[in-house]
């Protein structure tokens, strides 16, 4: 019954986890989403180990086939592995956040595709810095102007159409 | 033993749906903390106890840290969630 | 012969030493990456005959499997790996051509993405592929973030989430697998007792998510525009060239050799293949159509390639000898051709000044090579004659035809997107042939640059692979045979090779 | 308009999640035969032989016995989650420090300058206690590294607590630490795991095989490579959290007061 409830609470995260991702527009949110959906598949793994009544698995007294009280070792091993994965992949989608942030002014998701299709579409690349890194390290790209670069070539939008 | 474990995987669904619809983002942000930190606590009690400190350490307290800063730097540089 | 892990190590070493070495100079990061991936030709070329002789299972920490992890050395996957460390070297030297001056980082991560590439053809367990297939995750979400300004953090931000939603998903898979049989080894798992179907198929299904992804397949490839317009060229052809050889041959891996009717996944195998297959048709319609419609050269490469992908995979489902040489080939030339077009695109928007294709008119009339070379990547891709892909796709339709049933619904979506790619490189080689328009021509200092031997070297290297593998298909047809016995005959061509110790 | 296709993407992601979660329990609770998702218990998993530290010949691990004090059994570290991390899964591990690796590095680059208004210095209660704090984060990090291969714990937690200690410094005082220091830990502390592993590799035949004894189980010195690797794992987890932190935490420019 108690693995049940470890299953059944781990796989429940799971679902909220996916649910957040597919629907929230606020990526700070969605990368929460992403956690949960992370902390979930752990404790799934976990709960797959674990067996009733058996102990944690360090040797403190004589072992042999017939008595090993001890739940099962490898997945907690491969759930260590994750959760550090886990906080890397954060870790770069929150760098890249706030690297969208600076350029976008917004937190929401949904870039209207289209209409920033255009224009970086149409902007010569010589002007746009196509590599961040080569042209300011890592400055803000026009000091100054907190401009979003939607509405600054108004006019090449006109010639794109 | 039963008892404890259902209530805290309750609690953790419960808060994890909260975190999805909570009006702040630094609400939610402290939320996902608590449901690492009971997440920790349901891996100790699975006999899971290096994953729990795992998790405990990496899982709650940095995770929810460098969220905490980026929702600083991000507000710092004009974001107001009431607009 | 567990040296041959050595194969995997170059570019880590390189990886490893670059943070420290990029102290000393600028430059370091970049040639410490090319020396890597030479080295790795170098000893993958020496390692070749022994290999060819007899593959080898690579056992670590002197383990062996199912309960150590082990490497599959074999004709098969040393093939690919020569083919990612040559395309590597070939997109690193290109991207020289471009005026962007690169931090050290940049190259760390490429080296890491390389060596995952390498790690996800050659492992043999199912962790491993999980631990690997998030090390090329991350530099790739990196390395396209770093690419444009405007649009690199956004397509960078949807690949990244939902390749975290479909890598956790494999996670929990694979625990479910662990869970049922004991074993995480892919041999063990190829020959193990049989899981009840509904959750072989749920499981099977779960592990395969993350390569329909990277393999740009139907319901997951809403990433693909975003990912493509905000990574740079070299990044494009990374993504397009390095990236889908290991992930198609993954696909291959884990659907042929570790689920067969034999294996732990029985008879859900059919089920599963059918799902493989039907997507793959999808993909390549949608794809080759969102290819048809897109007006930005990078984006239009991102979903044909979605569409070939559709095709491997079509291949892949069909699993008979012909269709599994085929889609071998295929793989091989597409990523020649497509990593020749990436270079193209690359440079003649650093030449235009933009990245869409009509607006780049008459490019191919002032430098007809450039021209030359855009016609030879086409053609391959659309599998005309005399170029390589179009052996890759006459196998697979006659594998198609043979098979008959479903695959026939394959034959179809192939050939009518064979048409619509046909349509559109017309269409942008009539843009690029086109009479040039007199406004802006880049000043001529630049053009040297951009046009200089960085890009024609590797761009004509490669046209030269595709036309060799062209006109003589029979080069790599050992290496096809032994292959594909590999991949279809998992009992003598794989598990034989790989000595365990007990508990199947 | 905007309002309800938020509500119809909402009711479509709560329908395809629920699929998804009934598919999944239907599958799981399959009633035909054929292994199912308790099939395997311990006996049948690989952990048998883990636990039973007889991988080199599991054939014998039906009748193998290990307890502390024991010598020179094929894996020392009493601490089987450990031996299965370092020992017996090592590659994983590997590869796994390079998922790190690649996080920091990409975090390096990417990370753009940080406007930050300072109107006030950290107090003084806060500038006294912070050191003292700072070091009880260290030893108990560096504890916890050191008895990886006894107690729970080991590389990765033990390297996130020491890593804690320096963030509380970035916070408290205001100057950026020189952020150098880390990389070339973080470059060295890599380069020490694959030494120990190509040693393993040139030494014994196999990468990160273990070459040296693995003395008596539950001793503090003990269980060869699995200690060395694991405090190097420590420190370069310590250097790569704590340059990713302070990259986060950003330099301070006083503008403000």
């Amino acid at each position: 019954m108690v693995t049940a409830t470890f299953l059944l609470s781990a796989f429940s995260l799971i679902l909220v986890g996916i649910f957040g991702m597919l629907t929230r527009k606020n990526i700070i949110r969605i990368l929460l989403a992403v956690n949960i959906l992370e902390t979930g598949v752990n404790l799934l793994l976990v709960s797959f180990g674990y067996f009733r009544g058996g102990k944690a698995p360090i040797i403190t007294a004589p072992i042999s086939a017939s008595n090993l009280p001890f739940v099962d070792p490898l997945p907690q091993a491969l759930v260590l592995t994750s959760i550090v994965i886990g906080l890397g992949t954060t870790a770069l989608a929150l760098a890249i956040t706030l690297r969208y942030y600076r350029r976008r002014r917004t937190l929401e998701f949904e870039p209207d595709e289209e209409d920033f299709a255009s224009v970086e579409g149409a902007r010569t690349l010589m002007r746009d810095s196509d590599d961040s890194t080569s042209v300011t390290e890592g400055k803000d790209l026009h000091p100054g102007s907190n401009v979003p670069s939607d509405r600054e070539p108004a006019g090449a939008k006109e010639r794109a159409k | 033993m039963e008892i404890w474990v259902v209530v805290l995987g309750v609690l953790m669904v419960v808060g994890a749906i909260a975190v999805l619809f909570q009006r702040s983002l630094r609400n939610s942000i402290i939320t996902f903390g608590i449901i690492s930190l009971m997440s920790a606590l349901i891996m100790a009690m699975m006999k899971a106890y290096d994953v729990a400190i795992t998790e405990a350490s990496i899982g709650a307290v940095l995770t929810t840290a460098i969220f905490f800063w980026s929702l600083k730097r991000v507000e710092e540089d004009g974001y107001d969630e009431k607009k | 012969m567990n040296q041959a892990i050595l194969l995997l190590l170059f570019p880590a070493a390189a990886a490893l030493i670059t943070p420290a070495g990029s102290a000393l100079s600028e430059r370091f990061g970049r040639g410490l990456a090319l020396l890597s991936y030479i080295a790795g030709i170098v000893y993958g070329v020496v390692l070749y005959p022994q290999i060819a002789a007899s593959p080898a299972s690579v056992i670590v920490g002197n383990w062996k499997p199912p309960y150590g992890i082990n490497l599959f050395v074999s004709p098969l996957s040393l093939g690919l790996v020569l083919l990612i460390y040559c395309v590597a070297i070939v997109i690193l030297v290109s991207d020289f051509a471009s005026n962007r001056k690169r931090r050290a980082q940049f190259y760390l991560l490429y080296s890491l993405l390389t060596m995952a590439s390498v790690g996800l053809v050659l492992t043999a367990d199912l962790f491993n592929m999980f631990v690997f297939l998030e090390i090329a995750g991350i530099s790739t979400f990196a390395l396209v973030a770093v690419g444009r300004e405007g649009s690199g953090p956004a397509g960078s931000l949807r690949y990244l989430v939902l390749a975290q939603l479909t890598t956790l998903l494999m996670l929990a898979g694979i625990g479910l697998v662990y869970s049922a049989t004991g074993v995480l080894n892919i041999a063990s798992l190829s020959r193990f007792a049989a899981l009840n179907p509904a959750v072989a198929f749920l499981a099977g299904l779960l592990i395969l998510l993350p390569f329909f992804l990277e393999m740009k397949q139907f319901p997951f490839n809403g990433w693909i525009g975003g990912a493509y317009r905000g990574a740079s060229p070299a990044i494009g052809a990374t993504m397009s060239g390095l990236v889908t050889v290991s992930v198609a041959m993954v696909l291959a891996r884990l659907l042929l050799t570790m689920m067969n009717t034999g294996s732990a996944f029985g008879d859900a195998t059919t089920k599963i293949r059918t799902v493989v297959l039907v997507l793959g048709a999808a993909t390549v319609l949608i794809g080759e159509t969102a290819a048809f419609r897109e007006k930005e050269i990078k984006r239009v490469l991102g979903y044909s390639s979605a569409g070939q992908m559709g095709m491997i995979a079509i291949g892949i489902a069909i699993a008979s000898q012909s269709a599994v040489r085929g889609i071998l080939f295929l793989l091989v030339s597409h990523t020649i051709a497509k990593v020749l077009l990436f270079l193209v695109a690359g440079t003649s928007a650093r030449l235009s000044g933009s990245d869409r294709w009509d607006e780049m008119r008459g490019i191919a009339r002032r430098f007809p090579l450039l021209g030359m070379l855009f016609a030879v990547g086409a053609m391959t891709l659309m599998g005309i004659p005399l170029f390589s892909g179009f052996w890759g796709k006459l196998d697979l339709i006659r594998a198609a035809i043979a098979s008959g049933g479903l695959a026939v619904v394959g034959v179809v979506a192939v050939l009518i997107a064979t048409v619509v790619e046909g349509v559109y490189f017309m269409k942008i080689a009539h843009a690029f042939f086109e009479a040039p328009a007199a406004a802006k021509s880049a000043p001529p200092e630049s053009t040297k640059q951009h046009y200089g031997v960085a890009f024609l070297a590797p761009a004509l290297v490669l046209a030269a692979a595709t036309v060799i593998l062209g006109v003589l298909p029979g080069l790599i047809d050992p290496w096809l045979s032994s292959a594909t016995a590999e991949l279809l005959h998992p009992a003598s061509g794989y598990a034989a090779h790989i000595v365990t110790g007990g508990l199947q | 308009m905007k309002r309800n296709n938020r509500l119809i993407i909402n009711l479509f992601a709560l329908v395809v999640v629920l699929l998804f979660g009934f598919i999944s329990i239907l599958a799981v609770t399959d009633g035909r035969s054929g292994l199912t998702m308790f099939s395997a218990d311990l006996q049948h998993r690989v952990s048998y032989a883990f636990l039973l530290k007889s991988v080199s010949h599991p054939e014998r691990a039906s009748n193998a016995t290990v307890e502390p004090g024991g010598r020179d059994y094929e894996d020392g570290a009493a601490n089987v989650v450990t031996s299965v991390v370092v020992d017996y899964r090592m590659l994983d591990t590997f590869g796994e420090v390079l998922v790190l690796f690649a996080a920091a590095a990409g975090v390096g680059l990417l990370m753009t300058e940080r406007k930050r208004v300072v109107e006030h210095d950290a107090s003084i209660v806060v500038k006294t206690a912070v050191p003292l704090v700072m070091l009880f984060a260290i030893i108990t990090g560096a504890y916890i590294v050191l008895h990886g291969h006894l107690t729970p714990g080991g590389g990765f937690p033990g390297g996130a607590i020491i890593a804690s200690g320096f963030i509380l410094q970035f916070l408290a005082f205001r100057e950026s630490p020189k952020r150098l220091i880390f990389k070339i830990l973080e470059s060295l502390a890599g380069l020490g795991i694959l030494a120990v592993g190509l040693v393993g590799l040139f030494v014994k035949g196999s990468l990160f095989a273990n070459f040296i004894a693995t003395g008596t189980l539950g001793a503090t010195i003990s269980a060869g490579t699995v200690l060395i690797i694991y405090l190097l794992i420590g420190i370069k987890v310590a250097a790569e959290l704590a340059s990713i932190s302070g990259d986060f935490i950003g330099g301070e420019q006083r503008i403000g007061g």
